[in-house]
C-alpha cells in the first residue's frame, strides 16, 4: 500500500472506507485539527451543566455568544499576528480607542451611524498602519512596539472620554448589534441557505478535482460534513430561536443574536483570505519562514504591515461590538483582561505564538472555551478570590484536555 | 429611563409569577481593588442581612472588568434573581444591566453609586462628594493644626479611569480651590494613581517630592494611597510633619492615624449603607412596595429617584474609638504589638 | 567569447562584518551553456550566488545583465530578470505542503481564489521528471520529507518557470543514484534550451560531464574561470585547493579568466 | 588577512591595534552587544535633565535604583524563561503571591524576618516547580499555562490579604531593603573590591588562554574594561554618598541603597551561572534549538522547568523588595503592568521573545530605561491622559534609537 | 559471521500517522567493520537511523547492543550505550559557536566552572584533522558557517568521544575533494581502531572504497545485506533502484540476508 509510487496512487483511494480509515490514521498520528479545542469545550459545559442547571437554558445559551463576541472578534484578528510569530499587546486599548472614536462622534458630535462606524475602523486601520510599519520598517521587536502603544491608547482613550467619565450610546442601530436578535424565521433561511451554500462549494470542488484527476474527497464524506453542520446550524437556531424572556408577556425574547450572523461572515471571510488567497498563503509562508519566503520574492514587509492592519481593524469591530454591549465607552473599555483573553483564545484553539501554524476557527473555538468558562464562573456566585483562583484552574483544564488529546495521539517523533 | 411606579409594577409580575417563596437578590460588586470594603465589609453585612430575613442571595464581584460586569448580570437574571442590586463601574454598562433587568421585570437597586439615566427603583449611598469634602476639610484642619504657612499640597487621585475618583476630586478641590486661589495654599503637584495602585502610587509621590521638596500638606484619596505616600515620607523623616489624608477606615489607616503619620481618613458607616440596601431589596424580593427616605434627582434624565442616603464622617486620632465602636474594626487586629499603647492613649478599650 | 555572457560580475566584494569573504569576484554566465561554480568549503560559492541572487547586498562590484549595467537590492530584483535559484540552504516553508512550496510567491489563481487543482497537477508532472517515487502524497508537509525529496522539491520549484539563468547550488548533494542522473540531464537540457545555467558542485565528475566552462574560486578570489574542455580533471582539483594550477589561476597578481 | 588558516591564526592578533579595529568593525558589522540599549538610556537621561533639572539630582539618581528594582529583579528571571522560547505572564502576581506570603507570616503570624523570607522564597520555587512542569511535561504552551496562573494568582493574593485589606509591615529588616542605604564607607569599599576582583579574574583568565596557545585579549584591552568599570562605579558610589536630605538637621540621607549591591550580586550570579556553567550553556542550546539539545543527550524537560523554577523564584525576590518599598501588601503587589514592564525590559534590553538570544545584562539595562521612563514622566507633571500617551511614546522613542543603531550597523544579510 | 554483531536490529518497524516508513527491517552493525546503509531517497536510511538513536521510538522489533536486548528511549540511552550518530539535518545550536556544540551536553569543566580553553584546544586539534581550512574563528556562530563547515563541526562533534559505534548520515554531501578524503580516510581508521561504523551515503565509489558490509534499504524493507567484496556496483545500484538483483533482494517473501 505504502510503496505505492506517485502516478499510480493519484486516482485511487476514492472510496469512503479508506477515507475514513486514514481520518483515523491521521487523528491517531497527531493530525487532531480542532478535536481537542472541541472536546475540552464540551467537558467544560458538562462540568457547569452538572453544577448549574441555569447554564444550559435558552437564554444562557444566547447570553454566551454575546458575552464571547468582543474577545472572539479581537482574536480573529490576532490569529494574523501570531500567523506571523508577532504579538499584538496593543490590540485591547486599540479597540478602546475605536470605540471611544466612534462614542465621541456619535453622541457627543452627532454624527450618524455608519459616519461613526467608519471613522472608527479607519481608526483601526490607521493604528495598524503605524504600528505594523514601526515593526516591519524600523525592526522594532513587535512586543516593545505595541507595548509602547498599550501604553499610548490607554492615554488616548483616556484623553477622548474625558478624564473617567464615560459616554453613553443612545444610536438605535449600534445598540442593536449586541443586544438585538435577528428575526427567527431569518434565523432559519439564513441557516439553510448558509448549509447549501457550503453543500454546493465542497461538490463542485471535488468534482473539478475528480475531473483533473486528482485525489478527491469521496461524495460520502462529504455528505456525512453537510450533515454534521446541518445539525449544528439547526440545533443552534432552534435553541436560539425559542422564547427565553422570564416574562414573555411584556417583552418577547427569541431569535438568533446579531453577532452570531456577524462572527460568522467574519470566520467565512478570514477563512477564505486565509486558505484560498494568495494573500493569506503569503502569511502562513512568512511566519513559517521568513528567509524562505523573501526569498519567494514576497514582499515580507508588506505582509507585517498588513497582518497588523487587519489585526488593528478587528479589534475597532471588537470594539464597536463591545460599545454596543456596554451601551456606553469608558476609559476601561478594552482595558484589564481582554487582550490576554483574546490572545488565549488563540492559543487555546491551536495557533501557535512562535508563527506558522495557526486558523481563524481558531479563535472562534478558544473564544468560545474563554466566554463558557466566564459565563459558567459567572453562574457559581463565588467571592472575588475564590472565583479568579477557580477560573485560572478551569482555563488550566480545558488546555490540558487539549495538550493531553494531542499527546496521547502525537508519535514518538514530533512534538 | 421609566418612572418608578412603572418598575415596581414590574416586579410585583415577577414576584406574583412565582408566589410559592420569595425572590432571589443579586448584587454585583464593582470590584475587589480600589477598595477593600467591598469584600471585607460590603459583602459580609449583606450576606448576614439577608441570612437573617430568609432571602435567596447571590453576591458576586466584577472585578473592575464591565464585560464581566454585564456577564454577571446576564447570569443572575438567568439564575432566576427578581432583585438586582449593582454597584456600577460606569454609568453606560449600569444603565445597560439597569434597562435589561428593567425588560426582564427585575426590581433594581443602585448601591453606593448612582447609575445616571439609568433606571433603579432606588438608590442608597454615601455621598462621594461629600466624601471628598471631608477629606479637604480635614486636610486644612490639620495643616492648621501644625500652623502651616503657605503650604504646598500635592493631590495623589484615585484611578483616572474611576468616576468615583473624580467624584472624590470634586469634593476636596471644592474646598481647597479657593485657599489656592487665595494665596493661603500653594498648588503643588497634582496626578493620578492607575487603577488605585499602591505600588504605582509610592513612585508617584516619590517623583512629586523630588519635584517639589517642600511639600507640606498630602490629600490622598484613600487610605492605601496615603500609607504609599508615607512610606516616601519614612525615608525622610518627614511622616507625621506632612499631614496625609485617606479614606475607607482601614486597619493600616487607623494604624498610621494613631501612629501620627496619617492625619485623618473617611468613614463610611458601611453596615448601616448595607442594611438599608438589605432592607429595600428583602421588601423587594417579597414583593412588597418599600418607602424611601428621601430623593435624588439624576442629572442625566432628570428623573427624582427614591433614595436612602447616608453620611460619611471624617475620623481624626480622636475619634479613631468611633470606628472601633461601631464593630468596623475590632480592637485585637487594630491594637496589636506598638499600637496598643497609642490605642490606649486614643481612648480605645 | 563567441557571444556576450547574459550574466556577469565584475569586482565583487563582500564582508560580513571583520571577515572579508568575497575579494574582487568576476564571474560570467553564458546563454546556452552549463558553467560550473567549483571551490573548497568556504570559498565563497553561496555566498556569490547569494549576491547574484539579491539575498546579500554587495559591497562593492558590478552586476551586468543581459550587457545593461543593474541594480539588484532583493530576490524580487533577480527574479524580475529571470534568475532562478536553488539555494544550497533550500529555504522551505516547514509549515506548508509540496505544492503550496513549490508555487510559493507565484501562486496561479483562477479570480481571487487560488487554482490549487491546477497548481497539484503542474507540481505532480514537474516531480515525476525527477524520477521522484516515495512521495506519498504532494499535499504533505516539507518537514515531513527525508533529505533528498526536500532537495527535489526545491529544484522543481526553480525549473517550474520561464526563466534566464538558473543557478543551482549543490543540486545532487542529497540525491540517489537515478535521480542524479535525472537533475544532470535537466542541467543539460536547459542550457540546451538556450538558458544560462550555473551548477555548483563538488563532484568533478558531474562537472565534467555536463558543464561548459568551469570558474574555481579559492578563499573568496576567483582563482579561473575556463572551458571545461581546456582543462583536465587534476588541473581543477589544484585550483580547488591551491589556487593554482602551473599556468592557470592566481599569481602575484590577481585572478585570471580565460 | 582573512586567507589564514586556524593554526596560522592562533597566536596572532594579539596587538591592541588589531584588536580594536576588529573590535569597531565588529561593531559595524552589526555585533552591537549593549551599545544601543545604552544609547537609547542616555538619549532618555539628556532629554528629562533638560525639561527637569531635578532629574539629575542625586536623589532622584537614588530613587531610580528602588523604583527600579521589583522590576528588573523579575525581569532577570524572565530572561531564563524567555532564553527558552517560553512566557511567564504569571511573574507578577507570582511576586504579588510570595509577598502576600511574606506579609501574612510576618504581620499576621508574627514569624521572624528570615524564616517569613525564606517562605517567600520557597513559596517562588514551588510556583515555578508547578509551572514548568505543567509546561514541560503536558506539554501545554507556556502563555496558556500562566495565563490561567496569572489568574488564579491573583485570587490567591486576594484570598491571602483577605478580600482587598492592606497588610502593613513593620519589620525594620525587610523595610530596610528598599528604604534604606549602606555606610558610605561601605560602599566605597565594596566598589573597590568589586573592580579589583574583575580585573584580576580578566588577567588571570587571559594568562590561561594565552599560555595555551589560544587568542586572548591583550591586556591594553582588558585595562581599558577595567578602568571603565572603576569610573562608573565610581562615579555612581560618589554620586550615591552625596548627602541628599531635604532636612539633612533631622535625617542625614546618604549612601548607596541597598538594592544596588543586591542586583549587582544577583546580576552575577545569574551572568555566572549563564556564562560559565554548562547548565547556562544547555538553557542556550535548549533555546537555540531544542531537538539540537535532545539529540545532545540534554534532558530538556529538566532545563525547562528549571527555568521556571528560577523566573518564580526572582519573581518572589521581586515581591519582597516591593513589600519592602510599599511598606505593605496589597491585591495589586506584583499586578498591574509589572509583568509587561519586567518582560519589557527584558526585551528593550536585547533579549530575544523566540529563544535563544539573551543575557542577564539586559534585564537590568532595560528595567533602567523602564525606570528612567517612570521617574522622569513623574516629574514632568502630566495628567494621567497625557502621561499614558507620552509615556508610550518615550518607549517606542529609547526602543527606536536601540533599532535604528543596530539597522544602521547590520549588513545586509542578516536580521 | 566471524564474530557476534555489536549492534543488531530485528524486525524493526515504524509509521508517521497512516505512512509505515520501515516495514520488518533487521540491520547489524560489527565491531571493526565499516556498514554502508544505502537506499534510494525515501527509502528509509535516516528514519533507520533516527530510531537506532533513540530519536524515534520503533513500533515494534527488537534492539540488540553487544548481544543484550535493550530499551532505547531517548538519545541520552543510546549515548550511554555508546553509539554516536551525525545526523542528516545536522542538528546544531545556530545561537552556538563551534566549540560550543562540538560539546554540548558534555561540557568539560573544571569544578563548577566551564573549562573554555580546554575545550577550545581539543576542539582545534579535532577540527584541524578534517582538513577545515576557511574557518576564520573557532568562536564564530554555526549560523555563518558554509554547509561544508557546518558537516565537519557536527562530524568533528561525533567522532570526539569514546563510542562504539558510530553512525555518519551522508557525512560527505556537502563536503569538497579533500575534505571527503579526509572523512572516509577518518571512517576507516575508526573501523580499524575497533569501532562499529556506519555510513550511509549515495556515493557508490565511497561505498566501495571503504565499507566492509553493504545493507541496502528498498521503499522501507531490508533488501540485501551483503559483503561488499561479494558483490559489484552495478549489483547494488540494482538493489537500490528496483530492490532486487538476480539472488540477490527482495523475492516473493520478505528481505534476505547474506
Ligand atoms: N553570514 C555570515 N557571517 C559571517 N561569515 C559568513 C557568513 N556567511 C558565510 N560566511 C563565511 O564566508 C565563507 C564562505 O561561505 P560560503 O557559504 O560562501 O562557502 P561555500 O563556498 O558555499 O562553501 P561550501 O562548499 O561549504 O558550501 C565561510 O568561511 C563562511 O564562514
Ligand atoms: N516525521 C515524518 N512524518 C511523516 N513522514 C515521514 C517523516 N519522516 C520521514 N517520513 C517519510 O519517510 C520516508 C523515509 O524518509 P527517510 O528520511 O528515512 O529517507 P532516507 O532514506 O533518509 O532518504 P534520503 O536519502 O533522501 O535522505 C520518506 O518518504 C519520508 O517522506
Ligand atoms: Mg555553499
Ligand atoms: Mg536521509
Amino acid at each position: 500500500m505504502t510503496t505505492e509510487t506517485l502516478p499510480e496512487q493519484r486516482a485511487s483511494d476514492s472510496r469512503a472506507g479508506v477515507h475514513l480509515r486514514n481520518y483515523f490514521e491521521r487523528v491517531r498520528g497527531g493530525e487532531l485539527g480542532a478535536l481537542p479545542a472541541v472536546f475540552g469545550l464540551v467537558v467544560l459545559c458538562v462540568i457547569f451543566s452538572v453544577l448549574r442547571p441555569a447554564f444550559l437554558s435558552a437564554i444562557n445559551f444566547a447570553n454566551l455568544f454575546t458575552q464571547g463576541a468582543a474577545v472572539t472578534v479581537i482574536a480573529m484578528g490576532l490569529v494574523f499576528v501570531l500567523l506571523l510569530g508577532e504579538i499584538d499587546l496593543s490590540a485591547g486599548f486599540a479597540s478602546g480607542v475605536c470605540a471611544a472614536v466612534l462614542a465621541v462622534l456619535l453622541t457627543l458630535e452627532g454624527w450618524p451611524w455608519y459616519l461613526a462606524v467608519l471613522a472608527a475602523m479607519l481608526t483601526g486601520v490607521l493604528i495598524g498602519l503605524a504600528l505594523g510599519s514601526l515593526v516591519a520598517k524600523l525592526g522594532i521587536p513587535s512586543f516593545v512596539v505595541t507595548l509602547a502603544a498599550f501604553l499610548a491608547f490607554q492615554g488616548v482613550v483616556l484623553l477622548l472620554v474625558k478624564n473617567g467619565t464615560n459616554i453613553s450610546i443612545q444610536d438605535g442601530t449600534i445598540l442593536a448589534i449586541a443586544n438585538n436578535n435577528v428575526p427567527p424565521l431569518l434565523g432559519w433561511a439564513g441557516a439553510i441557505v448558509g448549509v447549501a451554500a457550503y453543500a454546493v462549494i465542497q461538490i463542485t470542488q471535488a468534482r473539478r478535482r475528480t475531473g483533473r484527476g486528482l485525489v478527491a474527497d469521496p461524495m460520502s464524506v462529504i455528505g456525512f460534513r453537510v450533515a454534521a453542520l446541518a445539525a449544528v446550524a439547526g440545533v443552534a437556531v432552534y435553541v436560539l430561536n425559542l422564547e427565553r424572556s422570564s416574562n414573555a408577556a411584556i417583552v418577547s425574547l427569541k431569535g438568533v443574536p446579531i453577532v452570531v450572523p456577524l462572527i460568522v461572515l467574519l470566520l467565512i471571510i478570514w477563512t477564505f483570505v486565509l486558505r484560498r488567497t494568495a494573500y493569506g498563503r503569503h502569511i502562513y509562508a512568512v511566519g513559517g519562514n521568513a528567509e524562505a519566503a523573501r526569498r519567494a520574492g514576497i514582499n515580507v514587509d508588506r505582509i507585517r504591515i498588513s497582518a497588523f492592519v487587519i489585526c488593528s481593524f478587528m479589534a475597532s469591530v471588537g470594539g464597536i461590538i463591545a460599545a454596543s454591549r456596554a451601551n456606553s465607552v469608558d476609559p476601561n473599555t478594552g482595558g484589564s483582561n481582554v487582550l490576554l483573553f483574546a490572545v488565549g483564545a488563540a492559543v487555546i484553539g491551536g495557533t501557535s505564538l512562535f508563527g506558522g501554524r495557526g486558523r481563524a476557527l481558531d479563535a472562534v473555538l478558544g473564544g468560545a472555551v474563554v466566554a463558557v468558562i466566564e459565563n459558567g464562573m459567572g453562574l457559581m456566585g463565588y467571592s472575588a478570590g475564590v472565583k479568579f483562583a477557580v477560573t485560572g484552574s478551569v482555563l488550566l483544564l480545558a488546555a490540558s484536555v487539549d495538550a493531553l488529546s494531542r499527546k496521547r495521539a502525537a508519535t514518538g517523533g514530533r512534538r | 429611563g421609566g418612572e418608578s411606579g412603572d418598575t415596581s409594577a414590574q416586579s410585583t409580575d415577577a414576584a406574583s409569577a412565582a408566589p410559592a417563596k420569595a425572590g432571589k437578590v443579586g448584587v454585583i460588586l464593582p470590584d475587589s481593588k480600589s477598595s477593600a470594603r467591598w469584600e471585607t465589609a460590603d459583602r459580609k453585612y449583606l450576606e448576614e442581612a439577608f441570612k437573617a430575613a430568609g432571602v435567596e442571595y447571590d453576591i458576586q464581584n466584577a472585578q473592575g472588568d464591565k464585560t464581566q460586569f454585564q456577564t454577571i448580570a446576564d447570569q443572575m437574571i438567568t439564575d432566576g434573581a427578581t432583585v438586582l442590586m449593582i454597584v456600577n463601574l460606569d454609568s453606560g454598562t449600569g444603565k445597560a444591566v439597569l434597562d435589561k433587568a428593567q425588560s426582564q421585570g427585575v426590581a433594581t437597586i443602585d448601591y453606593d453609586r448612582l447609575t445616571l439615566g439609568g433606571s433603579a427603583s432606588y438608590y442608597v449611598s454615601f455621598d462621594n462628594t461629600k466624601v471628598g469634602t471631608l477629606q479637604g476639610e480635614g486636610l486644612v484642619k490639620c495643616l492648621t493644626d501644625k500652623k502651616a504657612d503657605k503650604p504646598i499640597v500635592a493631590e495623589l487621585n484615585g484611578s483616572p479611569t474611576d468616576n468615583n475618583a473624580t467624584l472624590f476630586k470634586n469634593g476636596y478641590d471644592g474646598v481647597l480651590q479657593p485657599k489656592y486661589d487665595s494665596g493661603e495654599y500653594v498648588k503643588g503637584p497634582d496626578q493620578s494613581v492607575p487603577e488605585w495602585d499602591n505600588t504605582q502610587a509610592g513612585t508617584i509621590f516619590e517623583q512629586m517630592l523630588t519635584q517639589e521638596p517642600k511639600i507640606a500638606g498630602v490629600l490622598a484619596a484613600n487610605d492605601g494611597l496615603g500609607n504609599a505616600a508615607i512610606a516616601v515620607l519614612k525615608k525622610q523623616k518627614l511622616n507625621g510633619k506632612v499631614p496625609v489624608t485617606g479614606q475607607d477606615a482601614t486597619v493600616q489607616g487607623l494604624q498610621n492615624i494613631l501612629a501620627g503619620d496619617q492625619c485623618m481618613t473617611v468613614y463610611k458607616a458601611i453596615k448601616k449603607e448595607a442594611d438599608a440596601a438589605a432592607q429595600l431589596a428583602v421588601a423587594l424580593a417579597k414583593g412588597e412596595k418599600p418607602a424611601a427616605s428621601g430623593s435624588v434627582k439624576d442629572t442625566e434624565s432628570g428623573r427624582d429617584v427614591p433614595s436612602v442616603l447616608l453620611d460619611p464622617q471624617a475620623i481624626f486620632f480622636d475619634s479613631v474609638k468611633d470606628v472601633v465602636a461601631d464593630g468596623f474594626v475590632s480592637k485585637e487586629e487594630l491594637c496589636t504589638g506598638e499600637f496598643a499603647a497609642k490605642c490606649t492613649e486614643a481612648g480605645i478599650g | 567569447m563567441s557571444q556576450g555572457p547574459i550574466l556577469e560580475l565584475r569586482g565583487i566584494n563582500k564582508s560580513f562584518g571583520p571577515v572579508q569573504v568575497l575579494h574582487d569576484v568576476a564571474f560570467s554566465a553564458h546563454a546556452g551553456e552549463v558553467t560550473a561554480l567549483v571551490g573548497d568549503n568556504g570559498a565563497g560559492k553561496s555566498t556569490l550566488v547569494k549576491c547574484v541572487g539579491g539575498i546579500h547586498q554587495i559591497d562593492s562590484g558590478e552586476y551586468f545583465f543581459e550587457g545593461r549595467k543593474v541594480q539588484v537590492h532583493g530576490p524580487r530584483d533577480a527574479a524580475e530578470l529571470g534568475v532562478e535559484i536553488v539555494y544550497q540552504d533550500l529555504a522551505l516553508c516547514d509549515n506548508l505542503d509540496i505544492v503550496q512550496n513549490m508555487f510559493l510567491g507565484r501562486e496561479r489563481r483562477s479570480g481571487l481564489v487560488l487554482d490549487e487543482a491546477g497548481m497539484e497537477e503542474m507540481a505532480a508532472k514537474t516531480l515525476e521528471g525527477l524520477s521522484v517515487r516515495t512521495v506519498k502524497s504532494l499535499r504533505q508537509h516539507v518537514s515531513s520529507l527525508s533529505g533528498g525529496q526536500r532537495q527535489t522539491v526545491a529544484i522543481a520549484k526553480a525549473v517550474l518557470w520561464n526563466s534566464k539563468v538558473v543557478i543551482l547550488d549543490e543540486p545532487t548533494a542529497a540525491l540517489g543514484v537515478a535521480q542524479t542522473a535525472q537533475v544532470l540531464e535537466l542541467v543539460r537540457r536547459l542550457a540546451d534550451n538556450g538558458l544560462a545555467v550555473v551548477l555548483i558542485s563538488h563532484n568533478m565528475n558531474d562537472v565534467f560531464a555536463v558543464s561548459d566552462r568551469i570558474a574555481a574560486l579559492y578563499l573568496g578570489r576567483m582563482a579561473a574561470q575556463i572551458k571545461t574542455s581546456e582543462v583536465t580533471h587534476s588541473q581543477v582539483v589544484e585550483l580547488i585547493t591551491s589556487g593554482r594550477s602551473g599556468e592557470l589561476g592566481l599569481g602575484n597578481g590577481n585572478g585570471a579568466t580565460s
